[in-house]
């Protein structure tokens, strides 16, 4: 009868269909000894794929700066793990939902959301925050309007159900994300840094316990679906698409924890892409041991499942554990008291196989060390990115007039605020957060403690296209700027690689230039990589997305209510711009929103002065100096001034003294490590900012309710604000 | 003032509530699982916010049919002070301790902002702390908050002095702009007839630390510890 | 026995998510669509077999779950 | 034209909703109740009175807007 299963003849098309190159297939044929069956041709499918596999990344990700005093689990677990100080530790991870969410944007994102959730919470951590980076196509395109309503929808529905606030991220768009958007998500939990749970499996005859949702035939790939048989209604195509249960996944989360305060989890690995058959792999492979699983014995949502489809589903809300002997019990109370399924599935092994059976009879047996490690990598070929252009700040024309340009530049797409998309985030639950979303970084508190965690995605795809390596080094600094400018003090990043397809030797390029440039930012930020994600095939019609590495960084403040955001808070102060202006306008928002050119080297990123700046920054917060600070990215000065007196309600006014640039270079320019502050203590920052070598000049004064620019171009505020806030709003209304 | 916390799976403001209830009274509520069928002797139950079974059929629907809500409506009729926010009023409602039901609502997203309240009635258990006419600020985070009752029983609620807060702007004018759900006549919370249940969609829980960005929450707080201790 | 219960919103509930529906028929062009009502369709599988019983469970089911008849009416239809 | 919408989920796509008010049905000890799952109802006028044509203009708002065909199916029913 189980037989039965494995009926399907495996011919080599079967086996091309399944995504196994032909030299895979070698390889394959090798490590068996034998045809594989349709059961094990369908785990070396997933087990082999670029998403379980990383093949064509590993090479390049294995050269990223991963340690540092501060982190105690670096890549290779479910998330990264840092030390926050007092006995606790920070978990977190990005990962990305891009495919799924273009297909079905609501339950595409929301299951992103549970997927890196569990991610953390497998660890021992609770969810104490949320980030999403996403990119939609250009405005204009059909389908944007819907993808963003569905996105935002499916990004609260999981989260706010979960009681997680979500914090943070970025929206912006780009006509090369017209058939590819991305939806990035990151979670940041917190655990004692004592009772941290890993997924490697040990203890030759423990139970091997599945918990959680049952599992149906959810996301099982669709190129192996068509040779699947179907039990009833085969003319209805079944949909891949996974339905997500937050539901469910709360009350996971807290049987997990409460199974975890306990001791009688060995080992505890999420399901999440390639369901049963990753979780029990990596749980044997880190363990360097065998599992055998009674497949009968998974709870099932649907009839008729067969052992191909129980070991590839993608069904949400499951984990799977390995508890000490004897345990049963006293884990199966806590789960049914939560109202969730827990089986018996197997057992751990000293055989180093992973065996399945069905009633007793072996269906699939693979050796695991050979199936993780004969895992294909590859060195594909790159090739450098071309130098772009340098566009000669003098070249660029000035606008007709100065507010006119901003007012426009602050009410573009990628600027105008996302207030829209966040206030559909329970952004307050669990009452700890202190900075909301809409400034540089969000700081949440951790509970208990005056201490907090300061938190911010950023990426600038446009600079990572012209100079993947500056464009790379650059979504690092600014990720360590917007944290710095809260007063935290940075500690790590995780990291989301969204490129396009990698064997095309240019977009490689991309990808290893985005690396190197990382990785130096890394080293001289002390800002280590913990935990990451690679997408990689982003395209359509043979066109690639903009290279978009998305960096998600936490770091630490002492004590919340120091905690620095942008907002104006009294007039009369002095406004002092920190860092150097050189006037770079490559690739700046500016030259795309004014003179419709997307070109140019981006700005150039000097590490050595971020990290001075951005140090000088902390200090001047620290000491009680400031009372209003944002870090210049897009738009540059002019752009940062407008936020801080939109968030504070306050005008200002920027004196433009000849800095020989033109006065639309010198507020529009993208020059790197700078930050704008309001301050009350001027003189003493002048001071201490000339005895650290760190350029410092006094730019203008807070008043009044409009934004003034030199000596009589004003706007007033409110005009500003409508234009920043009603943006993204009307653009929505006209939902169709 | 003794308090009790009620908790159904997928309830998400518990610690909150606990925090605001500890801040005010200086002791811990008590948590009570929602299978329980009796209730421990305690001043005031809070029924916190969240999804209780993930908002499925109708937000509160099932949480207001489980076996703890039976002791919570037989504590009501004892006189004992219920107050129930966000999640908590649907299930008050949905248990029929309050009148109406709360609808999703109207421009039909999810909403969580920090939102002005005019407090119309100052001289409840829940609100004394106050003046009538206030206008405070707490935030919402809601997606079924649209309050809905025939005119009838908004009519009566209005005419009794039921209607405990409703939607405003920063001067405390209510008009039809300031409706952030589309609840009739911008109703935010409202009262039993005998006074002793208040359900209401904001948090007054996340408005009790200046760090919050306010603390106008404290004043129902401590107003229910002065009436209840 | 298979079954189906509709739910709908009583006369004079306001319908947010009809007039929503309605408003975006609109502005797809779709004209003289009105009226536009959203209901919830349950349908479930039921161990009695006698349809009289069948009946009055679900309609017990109705009355303590699955309507809110404050604001929804409901109507049961049994499939065999 | 009165007519209804009715939107179900597609086979083996997840209903978790369907999933909990089969489990709150249990607990509320209606015994023997399975295969629970909620769909819509939605109920409209259409100016149209052509019975074949209001079906297919029906279809097309199905398509675009009323459905989401990735993962539910619709039938559509002309009341008159
Ligand atoms: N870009 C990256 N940088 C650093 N680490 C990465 C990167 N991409 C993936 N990793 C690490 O590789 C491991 C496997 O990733 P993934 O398959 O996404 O994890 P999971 O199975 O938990 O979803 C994780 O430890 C992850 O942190
Ligand atoms: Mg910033």
């Amino acid at each position: 009868m189980s037989n039965d299963f494995n009926a399907i003849e495996i011919t080599p098309e079967l086996i091309a269909e399944h995504g196994i190159t032909e030299e895979e297939r070698e390889v394959l044929m090798n490590i068996m000894g034998r045809m594989p069956t349709y059961t094990e041709l369908g785990i070396f499918s997933v087990m082999w794929s670029e998403h379980c596999s990383y093949k064509s990344s590993r090479f390049w990700l294995k050269t990223l700066p991963t340690e540092g005093p501060q982190v105690i689990c670096g890549p290779g677990e479910n998330a990264g793990v840092v030390d926050i100080g007092d006995g606790q530790a920070a978990i977190f991870k990005m990962e990305s939902h891009n495919h799924p969410s273009y297909i079905e944007p609501y339950q595409g994102a929301a299951t992103g959301v549970g997927g890196i959730m569990r991610d953390v919470f497998t660890m021992g951590a609770r969810p104490i925050a949320n980030l999403n980076a996403l990119r939609f196509g250009s405005p204009d395109h059909p389908k944007t309007r819907h993808l963003v309503s569905g996105v935002v929808a499916g990004i609260g529905g999981y989260g706010n159900c979960m009681g997680v606030p979500t914090v943070g991220g970025e929206t912006t768009f780009h006509p090369s994300y017209n058939g590819n958007i991305l939806v990035n998500a990151m979670t940041i939990g917190l655990a004692n840094a004592d009772k941290i749970f890993y997924s490697k499996a040990s203890g030759i005859g423990n139970p091997v316990v599945y918990v959680g949702s049952k599992t149906g035939r959810d996301g099982i790939h669709g190129a192996t679906m068509a040779s699947a048989e179907f039990d009833d209604n085969s003319d209805e195509k079944r949909p891949t698409v996974q339905v997500g249960d937050p539901f469910a996944e709360k009350l996971l989360l807290e049987a997990c924890l409460e199974l975890m305060a306990g001791d009688s989890i060995i080992s505890i690995q999420d399901m999440g892409a390639a369901g049963l058959t990753s979780s029990s792999v990596e749980m044997a492979d880190k363990g360097e041991v065998g599992i055998e699983l009674w497949l009968d014995k998974v709870p099932m949502r649907e009839e008729g499942m067969t052992p191909y489809e129980l070991m590839l589903s993608e069904s949400q809300e499951r984990m799977l554990m390995v508890l000490k002997p004897g345990r049963e019990e006293e884990a199966r109370k806590i789960f049914e008291k939560w109202e969730l399924d827990f089986a018996v599935i197997g057992t751990v092994t000293d055989t180093r196989h992973l065996v399945l059976k069905w009633d007793g009879e072996v269906v699939g047996d693979i050796p695991v060390p050979p199936l993780v490690d004969a895992s294909p990598m590859y060195e594909r070929p790159w090739e450098p990115t071309p130098k772009a252009v340098e566009i000669d700040a003098a070249s660029v024309a000035a606008p007709s007039s100065l507010t006119g340009a901003l007012k426009q530049m602050i009410g573009s797409p990628n600027m105008a605020s996302k207030r829209w998309i966040w206030e559909q985030y329970d952004h307050l639950v669990m009452g700890e957060t202190i900075q909301s979303p809409g400034g540089d970084a969000a700081v949440v508190r951790i509970p208990g403690k005056t201490k907090g965690i300061a938190t911010s995605s950023d990426c600038n795809p446009v600079y990572v296209k012209a100079d993947p390596i500056e464009g790379g080094k650059q979504a690092v600094a600014e990720c360590w700027r917007n944290i710095t400018a809260t007063g935290a003090k940075p500690l790590a990043i995780t990291n989301n690689m969204n490129f396009g397809n990698p064997e095309r030797p240019n977009i490689m390029g991309q990808f290893v230039g985005a690396i190197k440039g990382m990785s130096e930012a890394c080293i001289a930020l002390d800002f280590p990589v913990v935990s990451g994600n690679v997408s990689l095939y982003n395209e359509t019609k043979g066109e690639g997305i903009l290279p978009t590495p998305v960096i998600g960084g936490i770091g630490v403040i002492a004590d919340v209510a120091k905690s620095m955001n942008m907002a104006l808070k009294n007039a009369d102060e002095e406004l002092v711009l920190i860092g150097e202006t050189k006037g770079h306008m490559g690739s700046t928002l500016y030259l795309r929103e004014i003179e419709g050119r997307e070109e140019g080297t981006p700005p150039v990123v000097d590490l050595a002065v971020e990290r001075r700046n951005g140090d000088f920054i902390r200090d001047l917060i620290d000491a009680g100096l400031v009372s209003a600070c944002h870090d210049l990215s897009d738009g540059g000065l002019a752009c940062a001034v407008t936020d801080m007196a939109m968030a504070g309600k306050l005008g200002a006014t920027l004196s433009l003294t000849d800095s020989g640039l033109g006065n639309h270079v010198a507020l529009f320019a993208e020059d790197q490590g700078r930050y704008l502050l309001s301050t009350a203590n001027a003189d003493k920052i002048l001071e201490k900012a000339a005895a650290s070598g760190v350029p410092a000049t006094i730019v203008g004064k807070t008043g009044g309710d409009a934004l003034t620019l030199g000596d009589g171009d004003a706007i007033s505020l409110a005009e500003l604000v409508d234009a920043h806030e009603g943006w993204l709003p009307n653009y929505m209304a006209q939902e169709a | 003032m003794k308090s009790a916390v009620i908790l159904f799976p997928g309830t998400n403001r518990e610690n909150d509530a606990i925090a605001a209830l500890e801040q005010a009274s200086g002791s811990k509520p008590q948590l009570v699982w929602h299978g329980e069928t009796e209730l421990p002797k305690v001043d005031l139950i809070m029924i916190p916010g969240g999804f209780s079974y993930g908002d499925y059929l109708r937000s509160g629907a099932m949480a207001g049919k489980s076996p703890v809500m039976r002791a919570v409506a037989d504590q009501a009729k004892a006189g004992v002070s219920i107050i129930g926010v966000c999640n908590g009023f649907q299930i008050l409602t949905e248990t029929h301790l309050l009148p109406g039901a709360l609808m999703r609502n109207a421009h039909l997203k999810f909403i969580c902002k920090r939102a002005a309240l005019k407090i119309e009635n100052a001289e409840t258990r829940f609100t004394s702390k106050y003046d009538a006419g206030q206008v405070v600020k707490y935030p919402v985070a809601h997606h079924d908050g649209n309050y809905f009752a025939d005119s009838e029983t908004l009519d009566r609620l209005e005419g009794e002095g039921r209607v405990a807060l409703r939607y405003c702007d920063d001067d405390g004018v209510v008009a039809p702009e300031t409706n952030l759900n589309g609840s009739q006549r911008n109703i935010a919370g409202i009262l039993n007839e005998k006074g002793n249940v208040l359900g209401m969609m904001p948090h007054p829980e996340n408005a009790i630390d200046p760090l919050h960005g306010g603390i106008d929450g404290r004043g129902l707080f401590s107003s229910m510890v002065e009436a209840l201790s | 026995m298979k079954a189906k219960v509709y739910i709908t919103l009583k006369n004079g509930v306001l319908d947010p998510q009809g007039k929503a529906i309605e408003h975006a028929l609109g502005a797809l062009d779709f004209g003289g669509v009105n009226e536009v009502r959203q209901g919830k369709m349950i349908e479930l599988d039921i161990a009695e077999s006698d349809e009289a019983k069948a009946k009055s469970q679900i309609e017990a089911m109705c009355e303590k779950l699955l309507a809110n008849t404050v604001i929804e009416n409901y109507a049961i239809e049994l499939i065999g």
